[in-house]
């Protein structure tokens, strides 16, 4: 229980952390690491609420998709290395409202609603994949299947998208895809 | 400027703590662990005939995993300059082993010198490692300091660009430190470019550091809107029009973008020790460094990669000491990500194609000249010799004769065999293919100064390679389509040329030497013994005479002037010199892999490249 | 006492592999070597290049070495000789194996080199080629097994190993491993040739040492996830399980070291082609062949 | 164990913020990307936290986590995709200078 907590909280400090360096630091390589930190940080929450499953994968697809998203900010900013330390935000003062009160609403939700009693325990992981693949193969397959598809659809798109008409040869799109 | 940085003495000191504790280990450990960088290259240490594997030494693809700098024969000072900088980037305990040659002025002394020969290179090792053994090379940082490494560094103003200065000050103008930068390019480049000094980094760095903070206090002197530059302030604050706020205009914004970007991609030198957010300015390395700059100004100018991406490029060197390419041939790649946008190589121990130079001085009679030329070129010394004998017989009027004929031709042949062993086993290298590596070098070891009948007895071996490479996976089709070029470009010679028939790939020309390889030790059967070409005795006479050789690159031409005996001028005309100037065509648009194959398979001997 | 005896089996097994490796070199077989060299790179001094991310510097090397340990210490030398038999432990495998990658990019892109960042860059592309075929064929494991439980895994294959149940599976994985481990000849990020050492290059003293320990400790625990996933892991007769599966273990690290030996660097465009025109399309076969084994087989 | 939810809870709301404030601040559209990464990180915590504590028996709570990131590999292979050729065709993903794209 209070190590449950302390887990939790520590590893919700971490994913805030990462999440606040990621804007605050002017190296497109160091923001788009501490994202992907930031994520795995929200993956060992999950393992710390005991959703073994969900926290191993969401820990193995951010590390890929992150290192992507690193490659196309060194791409796509004029000052990867962040030595310039240009400023690359606008209307600050609007976007800090908007986030805080977003938070601030978000918070008092959780703080003043009544959830009733919380769940003391849940089954262990291998009982929980198992019932998890019973639920996407059973009830929820369709969704589950819509999902897939998309998924293919928009790397078919993103791929059409991103290669230019003359070489049908870039990489681009697959990376995009990853 | 200390020969190593605070963090590396802090470093190091601590080592020495431990050093002292187990020192006769450590020291052990430095005697069993010798790695060695070769300078000019491996391809010419093994053309000297040195095994250098077989004294124990690991040979290291980079300055940072050797400690020992190997040097083999004679330095030019161009490649003097480029072991200095090497050296400075070995991490210490360093050690300097000169095989037949002198210590370049701008290194230390040399811990062990020894004569061009395998037994006086293990000698030298052995020195060495009993020297490394007793622990004479402590981890202290020994103050090495050289004029190639101070060349480098140059002082500018970062709010004037226009004020650079040599020694560390403050800016005339407005009185802001001046901020230590690379100068870079006038000067030659080492197997590294990108920290050629670690030995003054720091200092360097803390300029850096000292010039920030500077910066955020007088840099900040115009406030601009990144939306409506017509708005102009003192202070900070937030633009009347969109309410965005101001940041700080500099000085010469405008100048040169595509440096800019080209700096901050290859990430020059951010260093975010310490602060993290971007607020302030760094001016010092690159222009236009804050504001807001528009990224279609930025990436207008900058020419469209393979894949149509306006990507921005970053000057690569490799060589002239690098693990993929012939040591002393410096290959400038321009780089988009992983593609060749442009490339030149270039040779830094070429020799002049011309020789007037003679007049004054009486000694360069015949045979000085043959060992002049001979030495100069150690990847076939034979093929030019043999060239410089003809030529001077011609001159002299002699008939060619049938006696030696056919030990010349075995002579020439058993260095073609060899040399494209050599280029065999650089080709290994490249490829990451140790294998062929080893096996290559061991059976160009053998050929060198092999016989008829030790020839006779190496051909299954020399057969199996060639027939085991045709069928390596994987080999045909990284080299397939690789460095193709156009069957009529005339300035084809040697195997390049006969290669352009069939395919003109990169595969084609291994399968060309390969069947090379095979042809000479056919002529050598037929042919006589091999033995060095000798000059047959030509007295004093005078004229003029032209000779064309076959050398295993291609065919090299000389024309000299012979007077009473001694040469008067000459001039050289080779494949290399012609061959080199195919790069740019070569590698353009290239994968960066692709692009060095490319260049390799054109067997480049710089020392061939005359200018 | 569990993890004492993982760690000391994989550093054996990293300094066996080490020894190897100087053999294919130098030629000589001499066991001391790795121990002296790396004693000597503690020696040495250990260089810091000229304006580094610093963070990414440091903790490239360690981050490489802690993921290969975690990869390890989900997978069974026994079966009760494993660190944690975690329910998800053929996802956790690769979860590790990921952050190769961020490992290799962080090395790449914190000593400030050309070399190390085409290199760390490099090996971005080669994920994109051979992630796929890792997941992939351990997919087509888990569904004989019938479960992501390394141990399950194991003992799916006590009658018939997955080598012989799905050779497709294995050849595919054991390429990718090569790949993931950027050994020769998929050793584009690391060419020394090509790039100079890559990522190795700015590396020295005791960070060099950290970083040769790590890789050889990730090849010596991709071959232990290969013999789990393939070859039954601890299976075997007369001889007790962990010494089957160490044996194993060695064997396959040792031909990866061996295969690089004999074989050219293979091309990154060439290595992109073939597995995504080939490979994915093969491990969906293989996929799709489990499946019908495991439906029609009783 | 309610302690533990509301905790999750205030960390997934944060998350969010932090993400509504990286997307709406951010010029580059790869920053901006990341921001919407970060609010989607946010809900998936909200989400485990509520099977967790509230409903572990109905496992269409982790379906929707699983359908989530699903969708943030999405919208990452779809911008990357528009960024590609915005990039292609402008020279630039910078929002400031996507007047094209203003309403």
């Amino acid at each position: 229980m209070y190590a449950q907590a302390f887990f939790v909280a520590v590893f919700g400090l971490a994913a805030i952390g990462f999440g606040v360096v990621v804007f605050r630091t002017s190296s497109m390589m160091r923001s788009a690491l501490a994202l992907l930190f930031s994520m795995t940080a929200v993956g060992c929450l999950f393992l710390a609420m005991q959703t073994e499953f969900l926290g191993v994968l969401q820990i193995m697809m951010m590390a890929t998709e992150m290192s992507i998203m690193a490659i196309f900010m060194v791409m796509f900013m004029m000052d990867p290395g962040g030595l310039g330390g240009m400023d690359m935000s606008h209307q600050k003062r609007f976007s800090i409202g908007a986030g805080v009160s977003a938070a601030v609403v978000a918070i008092a939700v959780a703080l003043l609603s009544d959830w009733g009693p919380a769940a003391e325990q849940v089954v262990d992981a291998q009982a929980q994949t198992r019932a998890l693949g019973m639920e996407l193969l059973g009830r929820s397959m369709m969704i589950f299947e819509t999902a897939g598809i998309t998924i293919l659809t928009a790397m078919i798109a993103a791929t059409a998208v991103a290669i230019p008409v003359k070489n049908l040869s870039s990489k681009d799109g697959k990376e995009a895809s990853e | 400027m200390t020969s190593v940085s605070p963090i590396n003495t802090t470093g190091s000191r601590q080592r020495q703590a431990r050093f002292a504790r187990l020192q006769k280990w450590v020291s052990r450990a430095f005697a069993r662990d010798l790695s060695c960088l070769i300078v000019p290259g491996q391809d010419v240490a093994v053309a000297h005939g040195l095994n250098v594997s077989a004294t124990g030494m690991r040979v290291s693809a980079s300055p940072r995993d050797a400690n020992v700098l190997l040097i083999v024969g004679v330095l030019s000072e161009k490649m003097g300059e480029v072991a200095t900088v090497l050296y400075a980037q070995m991490p210490r305990p360093r050690t300097i082993v000169v095989l037949g040659g002198t210590t370049p002025s701008s290194l230390p002394g040399a811990d062990v010198s020894a004569g061009l020969s395998q037994e006086a290179l293990a000698d030298a090792v052995g020195r060495l490692k009993r020297a490394l053994a007793e622990g004479a090379f402590a981890v202290s940082p020994m103050d090495f300091d050289a004029s190639v490494l101070h060349a480098r560094i140059e002082y500018v103003c970062p709010m004037h660009p226009e004020v650079v200065e040599d020694e560390p000050g403050s800016c005339p103008k407005c009185g802001m430190d001046l901020v230590a930068r690379e100068a870079g390019e006038q000067t030659p480049e080492g197997g590294h470019d990108h920290e050629h000094h670690h030995d003054h980094d720091h200092s360097n760095e803390h300029s850096n550091e000292r010039q920030q903070e500077h910066a955020h206090e007088n840099a900040a002197t115009e406030y601009t809107c990144p939306m409506h530059p017509e708005i102009v302030r003192d202070e900070p604050g937030s633009c009347p029009k969109c309410g965005m706020d101001l940041v700080v205009r500099e000085d010469g914004e405008d100048e040169g973008h595509a440096e800019h970007e080209h700096s901050s991609h290859d990430h020059g030198e951010h260093d975010h020790s310490g602060h993290e957010h971007g607020g302030h300015d760094h001016g010092g390395h690159d222009h236009g460094a804050s504001g807001f700059m528009s990224m279609i100004e930025v990436t207008k100018d900058l020419p469209r990669s393979a894949d149509g991406l306006q990507m921005d490029w970053l000057e690569v060197p490799f060589g002239p000491v690098f693990p993929g390419l012939a040591g002393g041939l410096k290959l400038t790649l321009t780089l988009d990500g992983d593609g060749v946008t442009e490339g030149q190589a270039t040779s830094l121990v070429g020799l002049t194609s011309e020789g007037e130079n003679f007049e004054a001085s009486d000694e360069m009679d015949a045979e000085t000249f043959i060992g002049y030329l001979s030495a100069a070129i150690p990847l076939a010394p034979v093929s030019y010799r043999l060239l410089v004998c003809l030529a001077i017989e011609q001159a002299a009027g002699l008939e060619g004769d049938s006696a030696n004929a056919g030990a010349r031709t075995g002579a020439l042949e058993r260095e073609r065999i060899a040399s494209h062993l050599g280029w065999l086993a650089q080709l290994g290298r490249q490829l990451g293919f140790a294998w062929l590596t080893q096996r290559a070098a061991t059976l160009q070891l053998q050929v060198r100064e092999a016989n008829r009948d030790s020839l006779a007895a190496l051909e299954p071996a020399l057969r199996t390679l060639g027939t085991r490479l045709e069928r390596t996976p994987l080999l045909k089709s990284r080299l397939k389509g690789i460095g193709l070029l156009p069957t009529e470009s005339s300035d084809l010679r040697g195997p390049v040329a006969r290669a352009a028939d069939e395919g003109g790939d990169a595969w084609a020309r291994l399968r060309q030497r390969l069947a090379e390889i095979s042809a000479s030790l056919g002529l050598i059967k037929s042919g006589g013994e091999p033995a060095l070409p000798v000059l047959r005795d030509v007295g004093d006479v005078s004229g003029t005479g032209e000779a064309t050789v076959d050398t295993p690159r291609g065919e090299a031409r000389l024309s000299l002037k012979l007077e009473r005996g001694h040469v008067k001028s000459y001039k050289l005309d080779t494949a290399c010199s012609q061959h080199i100037g195919l790069v740019p065509k070569l590698v353009e648009g290239q994968e960066l892999g692709d692009a060095l194959l490319a260049v390799g398979s054109l067997d480049l001997s710089p020392w061939e490249v005359t200018s | 006492m569990t993890v004492a005896i993982v760690l000391l089996a994989l550093l054996g097994s990293a300094w066996l592999l080490a020894v190897v490796e100087g053999w294919m070199a130098t030629g000589r077989l001499s066991p001391a070597a790795p121990l002296f060299r790396g004693l000597a790179h503690l020696g040495r001094e250990s260089i810091v290049p000229r304006s580094p991310d610093r963070v990414f510097f440091e903790a490239a090397p360690v981050l490489l070495l802690v993921v290969a340990v975690l990869g390890m210490a989900v997978l069974p030398l026994a079966p009760d000789l494993i660190i944690a038999d975690l329910g998800t432990g053929a996802l956790f495998v690769n979860a590790a194996l990921a952050y190769v990658l961020v490992a290799v990019i962080m090395a790449g892109w914190g000593p400030d080199g050309a070399y190390a960042m085409i290199g760390g860059w490099r090996f971005l592309g080669q994920l994109i080629a051979y992630s796929m075929l890792i997941v992939m064929p351990i997919t087509a494991v888990a569904m004989r097994a019938e479960s992501l439980v390394n141990t399950a895994i194991v003992g799916s294959q006590a009658g018939l190993w997955n080598i012989v149940y799905q050779p497709l599976g294995f050849v595919l994985f054991y390429i990718a491993a090569m790949a993931l481990a950027f050994r020769a000849p998929f050793d584009l990020p690391s060419a020394e040739g090509e790039l100079g050492g890559g990522v190795d290059a700015e590396y020295t003293g005791v960070r060099l040492a950290v970083l040769r320990l790590a890789r050889l400790t990730l090849v010596v625990t991709l071959a232990s996830a290969t013999t789990v996933f393939y070859l039954g892991g601890w299976h075997g007769p007369l001889l007790p399980p962990s010494a089957w599966s160490l044996i194993k273990t060695l064997a396959v690290a040792v031909s990866m070291l061996l295969v690089g030996h004999y074989l050219p660097r293979i091309r990154e465009a060439n290595l992109m082609r073939w597995c995504w025109v080939l490979g994915i399309p093969l491990a969906l076969l293989n996929i799709i062949i489990v499946g019908l084994l495991i439906l029609v087989v009783p | 164990m309610t302690m533990i939810l509301i905790l999750a809870l205030v960390t997934g709301a944060i998350l969010f913020g932090i993400g509504v404030y990286g997307a709406l601040s951010q010029t580059n559209l790869v920053m901006i990307m990341m921001g919407v990464e970060l609010m989607l990180a946010g809900a998936m915590v909200n989400l485990v936290a509520f099977w967790r504590f509230l409903h572990p028996e109905a496992y269409s709570g982790q379906m929707f986590v699983l359908v989530v990131m699903t969708v943030m590999a999405l919208e990452m292979a779809v911008g990357f995709g528009v960024a590609i050729a915005r990039f292609r065709a402008k020279g630039s993903v910078e929002m400031e200078e996507a007047e094209d794209l203003k309403g």
